[in-house]
């Protein structure tokens, strides 16, 4: 493969080395199964079980607190769906709150509780993607039986104060779920700290294998399952280990928050240069997000007059990938619903490229990056119709006021 | 959701880009909410032969490969003879588009139409 | 690893070297989503269709008729869960059949279904765990919307007649759901010859990987997922694409199929050699199962007398890896729902061993096995109760006699 | 759900094993039917002291272990010192037992309370 600069690591991100490495004897000749009582299975559950510790570890949980999930959207659903239908059978607690600019493996989940008939309230954010902390407590109501809230949104970078969060649900004795996906090992992830009930992980966006996450339970807390069957996950998730996922996983995380601080303040410097010499060097542009709190390795840029997927396109040509919105809801015409609710106008919101910085990201790709944005966004600029009409009415304010 | 090489190729090497110098007949569609606006700019002859066309499009590569292509296909062709180019027949000369792109990005045979008629509105041609 | 014997291929497979060499570039460089636009989306697309494709030609479906799942138990949730809610909202249908010697992912899950007000018939099965087909057709009702029924039982080895089934509920107009998981590579699978509707399979019992599995869909059947999110799978399944284990699926199926008669002809000459030898040199043993319809790699075993787990532990001491029932079920003190449905007796109920044969086995390894099979069972009866009354009561028998 | 290797040692290497050839006192517990059954066979000297001690066992590992380190534990004891022996110190003594084994596996202590119980019967001792 001819030399790629690859800025999507929100959408995913390749294997790193040390996990291959931990995998490698599981696909070479441990291939026993985890819950066999037989030595093929016992050294199996041995580093699947050390496995768990490290998540428990990175996140700061107990090991029988942590349940390996097949992917984050599965942790997600789990909670949603499996939580609310145990919490609605003993309590009658039929509310969910979450917010408008979650990820669709919550918002469409949601929205399918809500046609069973959960009632869902989908909190507005302004126009940085912030929520309001008082409409969030005054949404609360009796029969609320759970909030849902993403730590790091993973099309804006924007984090969200979910300790705050926490004590109001808390007090308010509203169980609280933190979709957590793209915020493990870009800031720290500490589940006693925070104070949640669930938490959802997914190891493919820190360098581990897609097809592998985690759920977090605080102890005592667990409902009902999604997935039945055998006894696997203390009943929690049935169905055979995925043992090179898990294994996969115990290291991705390990080596994540590891080099957290250090790695995301690599990434911050690199981002801000991206962002101030993006901003700089071509006229109308902006950054899409919370200019007060959004992690280090996420940019969302848009470039008015001009559609995100051509962008991509240009640039994926020049060897850089970047993504409109995300990834699995490309195939998708509508703008972002992130972006749309933000307040975002309809052509600014085509408008947009999320660049997200990672591991292999370094100062030259970003100046790279920047001058094959400037040519593109001009060359593309030069046949837009609306930019046409911006220029035009431009000049005629121009003319007027001369 | 591929697009093919030839809708590659007329992305990155779009025909006849642009606002014409001198034209007359123009037609555009589309809105930004939906993500594509194209905007065609005819030059029509007296004997009603598209002379030159150029396009300016707001939108995703189909809407552009589609946009070139289109031009492509009506330019030096009596306006009527070019009314009968379809969003199909641009697909298919661009060996296909992906399903969600077949009728949302093809929009520039509409901006013809809508460029011709206006053309024989104002020039009463029936 | 000192030399072991692995005959517990019924409970999971080690990854084959082909299937390693087919996934190795996904680990080690090509790392993309492929729901992502740009090159690294495309390319690692491009590996997942085709991994689909293997799939479906090795099933004789459609490409689009396959559908990537973490694991056969998360295909027969599907199935059993997301099929019964739609169907039950647009035709009101709410009673499945199925067997008493399914999978737990099946079993546990139709016993979900129950509790919250699905109608279940369980059908039972004859001493050699044989299903009546009469019984089945007459408990088919009008409200019966769904049959679920394995094809080659993991416990016994028993095969069921899919294809006769699949008539009966044609002419009833019952969808048909099969879970295929053990008779993939063992016997020919043929969606379109069976007429079945639903299909589940899991790649870790044909040498892929765990953590990954394959639902096949009748197009035109689909109800409605369990995993929703993204809009990965054409809807069906969201969350991000597990590549690794579907480009190892695709690899390991291809070539299970393709070796399926030869391996099963090898496979059945070292069971049937396994079975006879145990049958003349271990006195008070016996098959369970069907003796005119197993699959071939497949051999259950009792062993009066004395207990499963105990000869397990003994035969893993001496470097032997077998089973007492499935291993999802390992940790359950209950004897095997599957040979309790056969009326076996308690007693022999728990003195049964699973020996599942695979590419690895040997004639030495049977051989090997039936050494330490005569003097493990030999060591454990000289101080079995059981047997020490069963020898008392037949001397006085004798005695009777004289 | 492993074992200890005090529970493999005692399961691969069990101690008085099989049917003593002279007892004076018997105990049975268990059933097929939870797959465990246990039989100690005790031989109780005048000065109520187990001079010897032997089982059959038909069950799992943690049954066989448990059975081993519970004739090791009583024997050479008087009676009614060996019926404090419980069932929580054999599972100690062996370093502990899988929870879902602590119970139903662990029943030797069951079986030496009833051959003892039995004996004393028998034997009129209070
Ligand atoms: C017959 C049968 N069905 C379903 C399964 C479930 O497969 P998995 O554990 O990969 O979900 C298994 C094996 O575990 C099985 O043997
Ligand atoms: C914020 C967020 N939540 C959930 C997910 C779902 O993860 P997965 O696709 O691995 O299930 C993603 C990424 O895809 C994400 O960015």
């Amino acid at each position: 493969m001819e030399k790629r600069i690859y800025l999507d690591n929100s959408a995913t991100t390749p294997v790193r080395p040390e996990v291959l490495e931990a995998i490698y004897p599981f696909l070479k000749e441990l291939g026993g199964n985890p819950s066999s009582r037989h030595k093929e299975g016992r050294l199996v559950k041995a580093a699947f079980e050390k496995a768990r510790d490290s998540v428990a570890t990175a996140i700061n949980a107990e090991s029988k607190e942590v349940i390996f999930t097949s992917c984050a959207t599965e942790g997600n659903n789990t909670v949603l769906k499996g939580y609310l239908s145990g919490l609605r059978s003993r309590t009658g607690k039929n509310h969910i709150i979450t917010t408008a600019v979650e990820h669709p493996s919550v918002l469409s989940t949601a929205r399918e509780l809500e046609k069973k008939g959960t009632e869902v309230t989908f909190l507005p954010v302004d126009k940085f993607g912030r929520l309001n902390l008082d409409m969030l407590r005054s949404s609360i109501k009796e029969n609320t039986g759970l909030i849902s809230v993403m730590m790091v949104n993973n099309e804006t970078g924007n984090i969200y104060p979910v300790k705050e969060i926490a004590k109001i649900a808390a007090e308010k004795g509203v169980l609280f779920h933190i979709d957590a996906v793209q915020a493990i090992g870009k800031i720290p992830v500490d589940v006693k700290d925070i104070g949640c009930d669930f938490l959802t992980l997914t190891a493919h966006k820190f360098y581990g294998l897609k097809g592998s996450g985690a759920l977090y339970v605080k102890w005592g807390k667990w409902a009902s399952p999604l997935i039945t069957g055998g006894h696997q996950e203390r009943n929690r998730r049935a169905g055979t280990e995925n043992v090179v996922g898990a294994v996969g996983l115990g290291k991705a995380i390990e080596l994540a928050v590891k080099e957290q601080s250090e790695e995301s303040a690599r990434l911050k410097k690199l981002r801000d240069h991206l962002e101030k010499r993006i901003l700089e060097e071509v006229p109308y542009t902006r950054v899409v997000g919370d200019p007060g709190g959004r992690a280090s390795f996420i940019s969302n840029i848009s470039f008015r007059f001009v559609e995100g997927e051509a962008i991509l396109l240009k640039l994926d040509y020049d060897g850089i990938a970047v993504s409109t919105g995300s990834a699995c809801s490309s195939g998708n015409l509508e703008p972002s619903h992130v972006i749309s609710a933000m307040k975002v106008d309809p052509e600014e919101a085509h408008s947009s490229i999320r660049f997200s910085l990672g591991r292999s990201t370094t100062a030259e790709d970003i100046d790279y990056t920047v001058e094959r944005v400037k040519e593109t966004i001009s060359q593309l600029r030069s046949f837009s119709p609306v930019y046409d009409k911006f220029l035009l009415e431009n000049e005629k304010k121009s003319a007027w006021r001369v | 959701m591929n697009y093919t090489e030839k809708v590659m190729d007329h992305f990155m090497h779009p025909r006849n880009v642009g606002k014409l110098e001198k034209y007359n007949a123009v037609g555009e569609v589309g809105n930004a909410s939906c993500g594509d606006i194209i905007k065609l700019y005819v030059l029509i002859d007296s004997d009603n032969i598209i002379q030159d066309i150029s396009f300016q499009t707001f939108g995703c590569g189909a809407a552009i490969a589609t946009s070139s292509m289109t031009t492509e296909m009506v330019k030096g062709k009596h306006i009527d003879e070019a009314l009968n180019v379809t969003k199909d027949q641009v697909a298919e000369e661009l060996g296909g588009l992906p399903a969600n792109k077949m009728h949302c990005s093809n929009l520039a045979a509409d901006a013809l139409h809508k460029a011709i008629s206006d053309y024989k509105a104002k020039n009463g041609i029936k």
